[in-house]
């Protein structure tokens, strides 16, 4: 059988089940599961590209194709009703029900999305509004953003350790001599080049201590952009 | 005494988030909450009786200053930036948080039948999800629920508005073949939910997907 | 044609900064720039004939929307309501107080590298935190813990409800750098079990009893 295989991006293996459920024009509450495992299992096969990452999912799903379709071949028991026998298909056919429904939810709010975004508002950064007061920063975004750089820098084998003490008031300098070359920075390029995990934290120190002071300040143009930090002078952006 | 609602024209314009008519009143002061309200229904009748480029429209418990919709093809020009959309993924996850509400990750997960995590943390940091508690259950696994950016996202008074599964699927256009066909298509056709009368511009309204950059299930540092 | 005022008017409302007439001419190409002049004096005179919050200014150059400066003292007032937050030094000291509780000042720090006497006030000022004992060591220093407002600030019903910072840890996006394996990747991937070429025969999976005995135990309903 020539089987056209689209190289399209499935959310797992209950959209691609569903999908040819849909292509097959097979009843959702009948599945002729051994066409359905064939062609889930070819569709696999003829991916060599599938993302590693859900590979695992994909195969899990194959595994329970098959089962249920051995179960399906299994002789009924003696004594056992037709119609108390569960159908061996029922779960999987109340899981993808189930997908199907949130997976129709996400095209509906999808249009609310479309729609939303054709209405503008006023951005938080307009108005030259100088960045005064109490910062707009929550904490997740604040963690996120320190365990991001620890993390990295946890990550690269240091094969030296030095014991140089890395001074914060020094950094502080540096930090502002640089904002003073340019601002606003973003808060990543605060820690290029910067492989030791204490110097990140001593950089990170140093910014904490600035922005305490208020000679900088550190600003989120968009909600979910990156972190800038400006210089500030007398309380106003420099 | 003045007319309140030229006060409350400059006041929504410089507001950089919905204000509730608690905090309206909290800066007008001088007028009673009732009158306030009276005065903000107004401003929303007169802007549309006068053909004007605002609206004044209430999202997430609040009233907020925004421009009309069928007007996007020119703001899209100034911007010249379309706004990014969430990935599938991110959706599929966000529409089960928004309908599970309080959800584990692994309730999650088997609803979908992968692995949520990298979108989770996407819709945590866009604040579109926040933590909501723990579940009674061995381990005390977190509880999501939405959050009130989810509201302002998609434009929601409160959560009560959330449309019901059944009103969404509605806004689908059900294919003509049995089953159903997914919103692999619908992504490129967002017919439908257009304002009528509207004088778009297909070209740029109507994404072809392509150009619209998804975020949301791709965690861009990864 | 539409009249040009409502799309000037939700332009120049979107706008981050003044707009030239010949910017206006680039968004609106439909319309002659003579056009766009007397539309962009009519929206300002019609602003102040109307008794508006608003105006169309010139300033450097350009056209922008901006309040009416008799309604300053209500958008002062607005400004000054405006709900704080807390500051990055107090979020991170707060941050160790609740991870770390009960702790010492010079715990806290020696964690964060410089002194917190300020922030530490601010944190009891606001009642976010509390004095829960003293260290039972030389000198006898005061322990603080967080308090039953930092609990309701978070929205959590007990301590308990804190990420912990395992989960903190799947909560926040994880870098990885090129030659660097990323832990995330392990865990979601079982490696090896689609061979990279993806020659996955179904012909072999399929049929014969081998491989339907190894999967034999897969609960179907996970």
């Amino acid at each position: 059988m020539a089987y056209q295989v689209k190289l399209e991006v499935f959310e797992g293996p209950l959209d691609l089940l569903l999908h040819l459920i849909d292509e097959n024009q097979i009843d959702i509450y009948d599945i002729p599961i051994a066409r359905i495992t064939k062609e889930y299992l070819t569709y696999l096969a003829s991916t060599p590209q599938l993302d590693l990452d859900g590979a695992g999912e994909f195969l899990l799903m194959a595994a329970t194709l098959i089962h249920i379709k051995s179960q399906m071949l299994l002789p009924k028991e003696e004594g056992e009703d037709e119609l108390q026998a569960e159908d061996p298909r029922t779960p999987l056919v109340e899981r993808l029900l189930e997908y199907k429904r949130f997976k129709l939810a996400a095209a509906g709010l999808r249009r609310l999305e479309e729609r939303q975004q054709l209405v503008y508002v006023r951005e938080e950064f307009g108005e030259g509004e100088t960045p005064e007061g109490p910062l707009e920063i929550p904490l997740l975004d604040l963690l996120v953003a320190f365990r991001k750089i620890l993390k990295r820098t946890s990550e690269i084998p240091v094969l030296v350790i030095e014991q140089e003490e890395i001074q914060i008031e020094e950094r502080m300098a540096s930090l502002l001599n640089r904002l003073a070359q340019e601002s606003p920075l973003t808060f990543s390029s605060l820690f290029h080049g910067e492989q030791r995990r204490l110097g990140v934290i001593v950089t990170f120190l140093a910014l904490l201590e600035l922005l305490r002071q208020g000679a900088a300040r550190a600003r989120q143009s968009v909600p979910f952009g990156e972190i800038m930090i400006y210089r500030m002078e007398e309380g106003r952006p420099a | 005494m003045r007319d309140p609602k030229a006060i409350l024209e400059a006041v929504l314009f410089v507001a950089e988030e919905p204000l509730s008519l608690e905090r309206l009143h909290g800066v007008l002061e001088e007028y009673t909450k009732k009158e306030l309200e009276t005065a903000l229904r107004e401003l929303q009748d007169s802007y549309l009786r006068e053909g004007r480029g605002l609206q004044v429209i209430e999202v997430a418990g609040g009233f907020r200053l925004a421009t009309r919709p069928e007007l996007a093809p020119w703001i899209l020009k100034l911007k010249q930036a379309r706004p990014t959309r969430l990935s599938r993924a991110a959706m599929e996850t966000l529409a089960i948080i928004a309908y599970k509400q309080a959800i584990t990750k692994a309730e999650i997960e088997a609803i979908r039948g992968v692995e949520v995590d990298g979108v989770l943390r996407t819709l945590l940091e866009k604040d579109l999800v926040r933590i909501v508690g723990r579940k009674k259950e061995a381990g005390r696994p977190i509880l999501y629920g939405t959050s009130k950016t989810f509201l302002e996202y998609f434009g929601f008074k409160d959560l009560s508005e959330l449309p019901s599964l059944n009103e969404l699927e509605e806004l689908v256009p059900q294919p003509t073949l049995p089953g159903v066909q997914g919103d692999r298509q619908d992504e490129s056709s967002p017919e439908g939910l257009l304002p009528a009368g509207g004088a778009l511009d297909p070209s740029l309204v109507m994404g072809d997907g392509g150009a619209t950059k998804e975020v949301g299930g791709v965690d861009p540092d990864r």
